[in-house]
């Protein structure tokens, strides 16, 4: 089993500490989602205002545990400025960094844990530093849970 | 074990015995000779042992935990799910909702799709051959909601009569049929009734209980849109059941049961739900008991399903056969003659003996037979009779079985022919 | 095992450690401190052995069997019910209804008893104490029926505020409370609310799940109409839960879910339902599940359910102390300050780590607590925060872990200090 | 175990193939009731004319195994004749004939048959020859289910 420094990253804590880009946005025009995480009750809210395709603003707030909150901090400062295309990229990267494949019916565990993909880490800035959440796959779910509520402001 | 099943030509019955420990068992003096597997089948080593190891080493609740335990009971608990949802063919394990029994899974499509898309006056099919779990609950629809019940009938040979679909499936929402009927094994064309419905603009709900622990099932194939099935049936421990519907139609169903595991969010002014599958699954789920599902669909899966009906189908012939030659019209068997068009369940008379002390005969003699109405009273009534002796074959039953089960009914003639 | 429980006055946890298989495993290379007994509780092997042995020796279906297997599995089933019955002090064995967990028996008092005693605008009281089991059925038949739910408050101290009782009472009919907070283990004066209920013409029914595995629980003395618990956290398997029920309320009530065992006739055209308890049990009981609970019974029995309360409030005495001492006002614990007003459930908050970090910090170090809101969302609101880590105890736990507990918290300060 | 012997009796197999009193009465004047075994299909009819507190005649039918239909059988020509009390009676000493203690919660059993109670079988009639289904309790329902119908007809 992986040691808690692979998890609890002192930039982690950091993002944690001094969430990035807190706070709202007005609606309209910015997009906003409320995400929960039902098992948890971790709560992220995303606020992100597009202009031409580009992310020109974000806000997040929420409450939970350090990786769920310090995850949505390092994603707003990661989408921030980027283009719709770009951020798509990156929620699928965050993703398999997690070893999550959609409804994937193969490899039913039993304690073993997924191949993790060889991924790119280029352009996910901070959020790299969650490498380490996949070798604890109850806290994958924290890790992801701003990067859904992002995908789902997005599509609102 | 193994995922992608490896498919012998001819598997080993005794190994196969050798796994059920209960088949040792003395009754009466006599070996064990169990044949009411239709009813509840018996568990393998595996099974047994791997719930143990749960419970000796994994044990904690689920889904609601960060530590260790918990986590790893999660994911046990899941792999089980994609293990049943990979032996149905179902697209995700999102649409695989775990129940206590097939009972209840039945219960659920009629309590959540039926009260969101029946109304007074719509149709629901089923047939004469279903069993009560298939019939009761739309009994209970009927007298709340005012919704009309329509029969298949039985032709001749006890296969089903579907000369009359159309006719049924006009104006009907959904077609409800068991895929083997478990009093007399016969085997339903379920494709055909899903497309049939379909034509028809209804859907088609599957009793898969009989199906899917002896017939290889493809869910995708079949093209149905629910199948039920318990976890007891099929070398699974009692407690656990499977509700299969897909996606886009569980997304639609109001939950069924409420409580924990089921929510997104709760207050003191209402709930959201939480997403598939647990939607379907309040409370504490069977834990063990899903994964000794898991080991038993591995179990299965290890043998080759295809293994197993041929195994049976084999040995349905030789039942048959057996009874005729030693018994010949003292005997007779309900349902299709034909082994390729039936299960091994076999409800027979003998002379007239009633079923109830012909069982009670065949157990002195170490022969475990079901005798009643096997929960399916609409079916007897068809028949003519009040209740029948089954004898219902598995994987772990080969020809000596059948042969102390002939011998057997000797002696019930003897004690009766005074 | 014994039936008549003789009270030891003092008990060996060390012996009764033993029995646990689980707590000898290591988690992280330290020996296993559970301390999530609120969630579910581990299993005595005495109780996995009797499951074991019934699926080796004596696995058939109930019932519907004449032969010697499927009537000794009957009588082994029924005989647990009556050692169910004797725990909780019920008249009859009768009154005893075997659901898959709680949450499926407080469904059943809702769905049943509810949907036809209640009309739009009739009262249901519940209190912000419980657990979402008891909670979201009541909110489903509020959007399906109209009923109006009303809420009994916490007042100081974590217990619950009875002082608007009777005015919450007018015009109710029912009164649904827990009788153990899982949260906070705040004890609730169930007798007292049951006779306010009744003087004010409603029924009282009592979620137990964390009473009957903790605390002599005696349905006629509480004077009650309704209980109901899950066996898994009484040292019983998963997959098995109880609703008890007056036998004149039961007798009125409804069927819940269809299917066969809960018939006495079907028909294609309706059905009339069986006798009790099974009118409310369809489909394939979970056999080996009962069986485990009836073990599960006879070895809180013999230790005592008094000695094992004793032993709790003796162990809460030495939880708060030692916490108080190390960690001063660090650490914050939610709930009741007595010990005689509490269960050994204990949710508290450690300096600002949020509960999820540190259930996976103790989890390093072999402690398992959970974390998060405990499917009681309406009281997190109130104790004004989303979540809350809890160490829950039962009788497998001594003071040792409340140390080990206590040490692991210093390295959750250590690594969140930077 | 015991063996069948004690449970398929000459004189049970007799009242088998030849049921006595077999038929219908008219109700009213005579009383009905319809009983079901709902575990193995059995169902016994029975019809009692009472006069004066007095039996004066009965009728019995159903279908089923020959323990069911032997004991309503012998149940019919137990009760001929009899007051009503004298019935009570019997009923009584069938049930503990049997072993049955309504409603106790003592004995749970797992195998071990109850204490049979040293019950007077007087006044039984053939129905005494009953006695070894106590050893086969998967029966007990099959032998007391005309006695059941009897009582449910005697309170319509
Ligand atoms: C107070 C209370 N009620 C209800 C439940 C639900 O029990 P289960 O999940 O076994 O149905 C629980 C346990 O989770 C509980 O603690
Ligand atoms: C065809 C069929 N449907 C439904 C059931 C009900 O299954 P269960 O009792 O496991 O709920 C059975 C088995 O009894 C069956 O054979």
């Amino acid at each position: 089993m992986a040691g808690l420094e692979d998890l609890y990253k002192e930039i982690i804590i950091d993002h944690y500490r001094s969430p990035r880009n807190s706070g709202e946005l007005e609606t309209p025009p910015a997009k906003h989602a409320e995400g929960f995480n039902p098992l948890c009750g971790d709560e992220v809210q995303v606020y992100v205002q597009i202009d031409d395709g580009v992310i020109i603003d974000v806000a997040i707030g929420g409450q939970g545990c350090s990786i769920s909150q310090a995850s949505a901090s390092m994603m707003s400062a990661a989408i921030k400025g980027k283009t719709l295309e770009q951020v798509d990229e990156l929620i699928v990267k965050v993703k398999s960094m997690m070893g999550i494949h959609e409804d994937s019916l193969e490899d039913d565990d039993s304690g073993v844990l997924p191949e993790l993909a060889d991924v790119d880490l280029d352009d996910l800035g901070d959020s790299a530093a969650l490498k380490g959440v996949a070798k604890f796959p109850a806290r994958i779910k924290c890790a992801t849970l701003g990067w859904n509520t992002l995908a789902e402001a997005l599509t609102n | 074990m193994n995922t992608t099943p490896v498919e012998a030509t001819t598997i080993d019955i005794a190994e196969i015995k050798a796994d059920f420990p209960i088949l040792n068992r003395p009754i009466n003096g006599r070996e064990l000779v169990y044949l009411d597997s239709a009813s509840t089948s018996q568990k393998p080593t595996q099974v047994l042992d791997a719930m143990r190891d749960f419970y000796e080493n994994t044990n904690a609740n689920v889904h609601r935990g960060a530590y260790f335990l918990s986590d790893k009971a999660s994911r046990a608990m899941e792999g089980a799910r994609k293990k049943v949802a990979r032996l149905i063919g179902a697209r995700s394990a999102d649409e695989v909702i775990f129940t206590k029994n097939a009972t209840e899974a039945l219960n659920l499509i009629a309590a959540s799709w039926g009260r969101a898309n029946l109304q007074r006056g719509d149709v629901v099919v089923l047939s004469v051959l279903e069993h009560h779990a298939n019939i009761v609950p739309w009994h209970m629809l009927a007298a709340e909601r005012g919704i009309e019940l329509r029969w298949l009938q039985v032709g001749p040979d006890g296969l089903l009569d579907l000369s009359n679909l159309d006719e049924l499936l006009e104006g009907a929402k959904l077609v409800s049929v068991t895929a083997m009927g478990n009093v007399t094994g016969a085997l339903v064309p379920v494709a055909r009734i899903a497309a049939a419905a379909h034509a028809a603009g209804a859907l088609c709900a599957v009793d898969a209980c009989q199906l899917v622990p002896h017939v290889a099932t493809n869910v995708a194939e079949l093209d149905i849109d629910f199948a039920s099935f318990s976890g007891h049936k099929m070398c699974g421990p009692t407690g656990i059941g499977v509700l299969w519907a897909r996606k886009e139609i569980l997304e639609d169903m109001p939950p069924f049961l409420g409580g924990g595991g089921m929510i997104a969010n709760v207050t003191t002014e209402g709930f959201t739900t939480a997403d598939l599958p647990y939607k379907f699954e309040a409370g504490t789920p069977p834990i063990a008991e899903i994964i000794g599902l898991g080991a038993a669909v591995d179990y299965l899966t290890a043998i080759g399903m295809d293994n197993i009906r041929r195994h049976e189908v084999e040995l349905s012939a030789y039942f048959m056969r057996a009874m005729k030659d030693h018994h010949g019209d003292d005997v007779v068997i309900h349902g299709p003659s034909e082994p390729a068009q039936r299960g091994g369940v076999f409800s027979f008379a003998y002379k007239d003996v009633h079923p109830h002390d012909l069982s009670q005969v065949l157990d002195e003699h170490g022969v475990s037979v079901r005798a009643g109405h096997h929960c399916a009273k609409p079916l007897m009534k068809e028949l003519g009779v009040g209740a029948t002796a089954r004898a219902s074959l598995y994987i772990y039953n080969d020809q000596s079985d059948v042969d102390r089960l002939v011998e057997a009914l000797d002696e019930a003639s003897d004690l009766f022919s005074f």
